[in-house]
């Protein structure tokens, strides 16, 4: 670094503190990609600032910034946070990554939380859920109870975290119903109701009557309302508007506990970088109600996969398990090493098509 | 692979649901250009339609209301284009974009309160037995009457330019704006009407996607449908029946996409996707080639 | 009654007073609308307009307003020379996207081979890049007389595909654990369109943008072509009478255009983006236009006009987390912005003429 | 009738652009069945005032009285309620509309077309009977002629019932023969009752056909006369101020080589149509070879294929060298690099840039030349002093290089493209209208620089409607009808009535 970087970062950095110590509330910073009322993504995490602010009253101050575009304007935002005296700082969007290290780099005294990404630093902490365990518990679902014996699977784009879901959801139907297959259509986008919904009814117009999602309008659900006779689950957030019909369950985002923990743990002075990736036992995956509409018995049985998951005694990748080219993966007995699952890039035996490239 | 997946009458009946709110948009804008006026601001004027409708419909519980306000607002929004260009003299290009950014902004700010809501179901037009014919009833007749009024849309504005006196006019407007003023008109007047109309049905076009495609509300829902309209006008060649053509096609892009992909065919998304742009470009193309 | 009277001179007070007023008047219109959004009108304007430059971080947010606002006046000079002489570049936007990807296409091909030339490399690719595709719209345009705005927009829509193909395909990080999105040129110095001098925000696309206005500015002013620019604009049948060929000018225009659109996608994409991804464009290319005739298509209103609506941008960033208003009321208050400009623009040549006793 | 109420009477119109007044407190009364010429010298106002009459602009100041009401005409619509109808000089139709179309547009009837149409179509056929105006009711604007085209814009008046017609320079761009056949409709319509307004600055016109006529001049109305009771020579002393000076000094011709030899040239348009047929001339040095004809005869496109800048087959060989006629060097640019000149027809549009200061227009078209640039750059405090210096041999006034050409009066407008294009040398200057505008004074200063300039051995192609300034400056006349050339005269040896015949289209020797 040149020592004119330095000091411009000296000043930066002491610019902070004096503002910092001016104030005794501690300052929590929320950067959003899409809008808060986006009823997906953007709105659980708001929903998890809002039991901060709950949860500590008038100890915590929160500030956010809504639609904030990937790329240098997060980096500004961000370094705007923590120049107003920001403690804590959650960036919520894969894309923030390289600007969450950049500005972590200039603000040493500010901790840094960003949302599934995979680069950390003294000051960076990363944090994702494994929804992968709630599609295991929707795949079960979904296997019981499809007629057609078609499953639709809307994805946004083929990312590991999407393929993870995908082969979840797979097992899972497969293991209650050998028939079972799945017809997986590519939305490329996170969020485009008008898109996902066409996804939707062609996907119902092509049989399925079960569709899940892992895009985050209820646009979906809407759809396959209208069709009648399909089910689906909650995205996101909870889309319990839907229920009982054709939502069943949803996969929830239940990002307060560990927002309350980690504003916790920088108002005790004990926040520490660490890598999160929690699901369903500490509750940062909440498995929506399953409704009536789901057979008493397949309700049972999911919710003893859903507890068996929770509780660590069963991993929804366990092995014996091949990949989609017939190749070996894991052995009887095996489970899947996080590395793996986090650069999952290959669909597992038994489903159709490639992803796309 | 497995394309006996593909219902084509599904399809076909997909398909004419997804056509609808670009073929209302695109049908709005080509009676503005045919007076004469590019507005860059459909898209704009249709979120604003989107918030408007859904937030009426939502109120007042009925869907019906929701369109009539849609149109109202889109209509309301456009007007600022009208003052802008026809009275102020800006440039219409600025003012169009401008018109879009101030739309989705002002929707977003409308819609707060809307989401997560259900807006009133739009039920489909009862036909009785026709809706019960093979194939065809499925296809035609079990649609909202929404989809059937854009059709009549195009119908209308074809039978107004084609046939009617004040067809003639706007065509003159549009084609020679000194001889219809030499004739007494007032075409700032006749203009703006166009272009409130342009505003109606986009605003009308983008309610259909809040309230019967989707149906709810989000910030930015209409996801660039209004440039899509922008280039149909063109790809129609400003001929009302073709705007109905390219809006199938244009619609029907996506919904083939979809299938196809459901059906398990690779296809490269982002080539079928910018498909319609190109498509237009040839068109323009061939047109200019052919005055040439 | 009043109406508009066309001024003989166009009024040289009003040129440059439009602006001012537009200003004040979107202050007083916006200061109503954040009432009603219940907050202190006096406090966010400030915060839109005060805090960026001289607020207590001035010093952090002076050079993003040169970071925000040089790929929008690196754009808009270039849009400004077409718009001048009648040439409609409306698709900036996509020559920006095709730039960035050309010009991270040479560093990403290169990886990790550091050499000197590299990022020379990549600016000429970027330009080149953003200059082929303004080149469609140029070459239909000569060749069959195809309408610019429409072929220059959707190519927009068609680069945008492109992206999301690169971004999801070829150019995606294979390091990157499947993730759509190239590598951080950031991360790779050679190729890296740092800082010239730190934290100053000066990067050489921010020093590219302060050439192009001193460029256009001697250009228009100073030279043959930028002559011929203006005779076509403002006499297009004295422009064939003087000699110059529209289709050159067709396709000088697009094509400087399309290039400064495609430098300002590469600086961007290798310096303060870093990376290609699915949504690496935010639409500078369209408000680049707004900029260009906000600046009345003169270099340096461009350049002033580039930085005001950098201010609003980073000053709505900073009310909306300092004062909590909605993202949607900064768009609102831009756009009212534009229409105040356009709207009062009218004055500079015409006047009102109002109440005087009509005859006939 | 003495005391019947006048069809128009204005009071006290004024009407002002900006600083320039284009009408000062103008009266006139019309009475009914009559026809009324207005004449003046282009610019002097009259497109103004009928301009207020039909309701296109709002006078400053005035009252508009109606067969006695005194009536507002806000817009143009006002003015066909009461009963006005005009065919401007520029005609007001929608070119790819049919001509039922273009006459049942604006005539308000009922919301549907075909029932109008077909109305319209009827009532078309009757006027047609009764004022023998023949055209296809079903033919496209743009693929009929313009003789045709005014009788639309004539029959669109009548269709709409109007009383008073006025008619904007409506022989400008038609053969002699269409006009008098216009003339014959025009006295058709006086016995028909209704009143006509002629706008021409063509004296014959009005001593032929009007009862009485106003003359304008610099947007004043300097008398209304009974035409009976003037003379053509009275009317021009009234239009221009004094008498006309039609005889330029100058010694006879000494022609030398040839410098512009023409050969067949011929030119065929977008649609088709032939604008120059065939045409063989010859310029030699230090002559005038004036060129007479209607406007729309081809001599546009003559001076245009000449200066470069339309395309065209056949051979043009200056000082020997062949001219390409399309594509590279066919521009104006490489044709003023060959020693070709050229002052435009349309000193507004072509020959200037109205909103570019003076001297911004003397480097217009020469902004490449060596001399005003410097290095890569142009230097403009160059181009500024030597426009400083021609403004000043030209008499230019205000001698101001700052100043935007629209600022200047149409005389020194023009004085100012003659400086830039006489003042390069050329071996042939191509020179159209040369005095359209133009106040007297500069018409005679702008006429010793063009015989100046021959007589400094220089080819002059001289292009004017203005068959007096042909006759007077040329030293050969040739005469153009229909893209040819009917024939060629010395200006001692014919007369106009000779030349009238030819620009006619009747030849020489059929004559």
């Amino acid at each position: 670094m040149k020592i004119t970087q330095l000091l411009a970062t000296a000043a930066v950095a002491l610019g902070l503190a004096s503002t910092a110590m001016a104030q005794d509330k501690t300052k929590v910073g929320f950067v959003y990609v899409g809008p808060v009322g986006d009823g997906g993504w953007t709105y659980e995490h708001d929903q998890g600032r809002l039991a901060v602010v709950e949860h500590f009253g008038d100890a915590v101050e929160t500030v956010f910034v809504e639609n904030v575009a990937e790329g240098p304007d997060s980096e500004r935002v961000m370094t705007q946070m923590a120049l107003d005296g920001a403690d804590l700082i959650f960036t919520t969007s894969f894309g923030y990554m390289d600007p969450t290290i950049n500005v972590a780099a200039k603000f040493p005294n500010v901790k840094f939380e960003h949302a599934t990404g995979y680069k950390r630093a003294d000051n960076v902490s990363t944090y994702s859920a494994r929804f992968y365990e709630g599609r295991a518990v929707q795949g079960h679902i979904a296997g019981k109870m499809t007629e057609s014996n078609i499953i639709g699977y809307i994805g946004s784009y083929p990312i590991p975290e999407v393929i993870r879901g995908i082969n979840s959801a797979y097992i899972h139907a497969k293991k209650v119903n050998p028939d079972v297959e799945f017809k997986i259509v590519w939305a490329y986008t996170w969020f485009d109701p008008a898109k996902e919904a066409d996804a939707a009814k062609v996907l119902i117009d092509q049989g399925a009557d079960v569709v899940l999602q892992h895009t985050d309008s209820t646009a979906p659900q809407a759809a396959a309302q209208e069709a009648g006779n399909v089910i689906t689950f909650g995205q996101a957030s909870d889309m319990a508007e839907y229920a009982p019909k054709p939502r069943v369950s949803s996969i929830i985002d239940n990002w307060a506990p560990y927002y309350i923990a980690r504003t916790q743990a920088v108002i005790d002075g004990t926040w520490e970088s660490m890598d999160t990736w929690d699901g369903i036992g500490p509750g940062m995956v909440g498995i929506g109600e399953i409704t009536d509409a789901v057979p008493a018995d397949v309700k049972a049985e999911a919710i003893a996969l859903r507890d068996a998951i929770a509780s660590g005694e069963y991993h929804p990748f366990t092995g014996p398990l091949k990949k989609q080219d017939g190749s070996d993966w894991l052995a009887e007995g095996e489970v899947a090493d996080d590395g793996t699952l986090a650069g999952m890039n290959f669909y597992v035996e038994g489903l159709d098509g490639e992803i796309p490239q | 692979m497995d394309l006996s997946a593909i219902n084509p009458v599904l399809l076909l009946a997909a398909l004419l649901a997804a056509a609808t709110p670009i073929l209302l948009a695109a049908t709005g804008e080509l009676i503005a250009e045919k007076a004469g006026v590019l507005n860059l601001g459909v898209e704009g004027m249709m979120i604003t339609g989107a918030i408007c409708g859904f937030a009426t419909a939502v109120e007042t519980g009925s869907p019906l209301l929701g369109f009539a306000a849609a149109a109202v607002g889109g209509a309301a929004l456009s007007l600022l284009f009208a003052f802008l260009t026809q009275v102020a003299l800006a440039n219409q290009v600025a003012s169009g974009l401008a018109l879009t950014l101030f739309g989705l902004g002002l929707s977003a700010l409308l819609g707060q309160s809307y989401v997560g809501v259900k807006p009133p179901r739009m039920e489909d037009v009862n036909f009785g037995p026709l809706a019960d014919i093979p194939l065809i009833g499925r296809i035609f007749f079990q649609h909202d009457l929404v989809l059937y009024l854009g059709v009549v849309l195009v119908a209308s504005v074809w039978a107004f330019l084609k046939y009617t006196r004040s067809g003639l006019i706007l065509k003159a407007v549009g084609e020679n704006h000194d001889a219809a003023h030499a004739l007494g008109y007032k075409v700032v007047r006749i203009r703006t009407l166009a272009i409130m109309f342009g505003g109606a049905c986009a605003g009308a076009g983008g309610a259909y996607i809040s309230l019967v495609r989707v149906p709810q509300w989000t910030e930015g829902m209409t996801a660039g449908v209004g440039w899509i309209a922008l280039a149909l006008v063109v790809f129609a060649s400003w001929k009302p029946w073709r705007v109905l053509l390219g809006a199938y096609l244009f619609g029907g892009i996506t919904q083939l996409q979809l299938n196809l992909q459901g059906a398990g065919v690779a296809i490269p998304v982002e080539y079928l996707a910018m498909s319609p742009y190109i498509i237009t470009i040839v068109v323009l193309v061939l047109l200019s080639a052919d005055k040439a | 009654m009043i109406r508009l009277v066309k001024r003989p001179q166009p009024s040289a007070a009003w040129s440059y007073g439009a602006p001012l007023l537009a200003v004040l008047a979107t202050i007083l219109a916006g200061g109503l609308l954040f009432f009603f959004l219940g907050k202190n009108p006096g406090e966010a304007i400030a915060t839109i307009f005060w805090e960026p430059l001289f607020g207590e971080f001035a010093f952090f947010y002076r050079p993003q307003l040169l970071i925000k606002g040089a790929p929008l006046v690196l754009i808009a000079i270039g849009l400004s020379l077409g718009f001048k002489a009648g040439i409609w570049n409306i698709g900036a936007e996509g020559q920006y996207i095709i730039g960035a990807l050309c010009g991270a296409g040479v560093a990403l091909a290169m990886y990790p081979l550091n050499v000197f030339w590299l990022f020379p490399a990549m600016v000429l690719a970027g330009a080149l890049g953003g200059w082929a595709w303004a080149m469609i719209p140029a070459l239909l345009k000569t060749r069959f007389g195809t309408n610019e705005i429409l072929v220059s927009l959707m190519l927009v829509y068609v680069a945008e595909q492109f992206l999301a193909s690169m971004s999801l395909g070829l150019m995606k990080n294979p390091e990157g654990f499947g993730f759509p999105g190239s590598r951080n040129l950031q991360q790779y110095p050679a190729a890296h369109n740092a800082e010239i001098i730190a934290n100053t925000g000066l990067h050489w696309g921010v020093l590219a943008a302060l050439i192009s206005v001193i460029f256009a500015y001697v250009l228009l002013t100073r030279h043959r072509l930028g002559f011929s620019i203006r005779v076509t604009g403002d006499a297009p049948r004295a422009a064939t009478f003087s000699g110059v060929s529209p289709k050159r000018l067709v396709i000088f225009c697009l094509g400087t255009s399309g290039a400064l659109a495609g430098l300002a996608g590469l600086f961007e994409v290798a310096g303060p983006a870093g990376q290609v991804t699915i949504d690496f464009n935010v639409g500078y290319g369209f408000t680049a236009i707004i900029v260009a005739f906000l600046g009345r298509l003169h270099p340096v209103g461009i350049l002033l006009a580039g930085g005001l609506m950098a201010l609003t941008y980073i000053g709505g960033d900073i009310a909306q987390s300092q004062l909590g208003l909605p993202a949607a009321a900064i768009q609102i208050f831009q756009g009212m912005l534009l229409f105040f400009l356009l709207a009062i623009d009218v004055f500079t040549n015409y006047r009102l003429q109002i109440g005087r006793q009509e005859a006939a | 009738m003495a005391n019947e109420a006048p069809a128009i009477e204005l009071k006290g119109i004024s009407k002002a652009f900006g600083p320039v007044q284009a009408n000062k407190d103008i009266s006139i009364r019309v009475m009914p069945g009559t026809i009324h010429g207005i004449i003046g010298e282009n610019g002097a106002g009259k497109s103004t005032l009928m301009s207020i009459l039909y309701g296109f602009y709002k006078a400053d100041a005035g009252e508009i009285f109606i067969s006695g009401q005194k009536t507002t005409i806000p817009d143009s619509q006002a003015a066909i309620a009461a009963g006005i109808g005009m065919v401007f000089q520029h005609f007001k139709l929608v070119e790819n509309f049919t001509v039922l179309e273009n006459i049942v547009l604006g005539a308000e009837d009922g919301g549907l077309l075909r029932p109008s149409l077909a109305k319209a179509r009827k009532t078309l056929e009757e006027l047609e009977q009764e004022y023998d105006l023949k055209v296809d009711p079903d033919a496209i604007i743009e693929q009929i002629g313009v003789g045709a085209q005014q009788r639309v814009e004539i029959l669109k008046a009548l269709y709409r019932q109007a009383n008073i017609l006025i008619l904007d320079e409506p022989t400008g761009v038609l053969t002699p023969a269409e006009a008098d056949q216009l003339f014959r409709i025009l006295g058709r319509l006086r016995e028909e009752g209704k009143t006509i307004i002629l706008i021409t600055h063509k004296l014959r016109e009005i001593m032929e056909i009007t009862d009485t006529v106003s003359v304008m001049r610099r947007g004043e109305m300097t008398a209304t006369v009974k035409t009976s009771e003037t003379s053509p020579e009275e009317l021009a002393e009234l239009m221009v101020g004094r008498k006309v000076l039609l005889q330029v000094d100058k010694t006879p011709a000494q022609p030398g080589d040839v410098i512009l030899d023409v050969k067949n040239l011929r030119v065929v348009d977008e649609m088709g149509v032939e604008r120059l047929r065939s045409i063989d001339l010859q310029v030699r040095a230090g002559e005038i070879l004036g060129i007479a004809g209607v406007a729309g005869n081809g001599q546009s496109e003559l001076l245009e294929v000449l200066g470069g800048y339309m395309d065209a087959t056949g051979e043009v060989r200056v000082n020997g060298t062949l001219m390409p006629l399309t594509g590279a060097g066919a521009d104006g640019r490489s044709r003023r690099e060959s020693g070709v000149s050229h002052v435009p027809e349309d000193r507004q549009r072509e020959g200037l840039i109205m909103d570019f200061a003076a001297w911004e227009n003397v480097a217009f078209g020469y902004h490449d030349d060596a001399a005003y640039n410097r290095g890569v750059l142009m230097d403009n405090s160059a181009v500024r002093a030597d426009t400083e210096a021609k403004m000043e041999r030209f008499d230019v006034r205000p001698p101001n290089p700052a100043l935007a050409a629209k600022n200047f009066s149409g005389g020194n407008q023009q004085k100012i493209v003659l400086a830039r294009e006489i003042e390069r040398n050329p071996d042939l200057l191509l020179i159209g209208q040369p005095t359209r505008g133009v106040d007297i004074g500069a018409i005679e200063f702008i006429h010793q620089q063009i015989v100046a300039l021959r007589d400094q051995g220089k080819a002059i192609l001289l292009v004017s409607v203005e068959l007096e300034e042909i006759l007077s400056l040329s030293d050969r006349v040739a005469v153009m009808f229909d893209g040819q050339i009917m024939g060629e005269r010395l200006p001692s040896q014919t007369d106009e009535k000779e030349l009238g015949l030819l620009m006619a289209g009747v030849s020489g020797e059929a004559a």
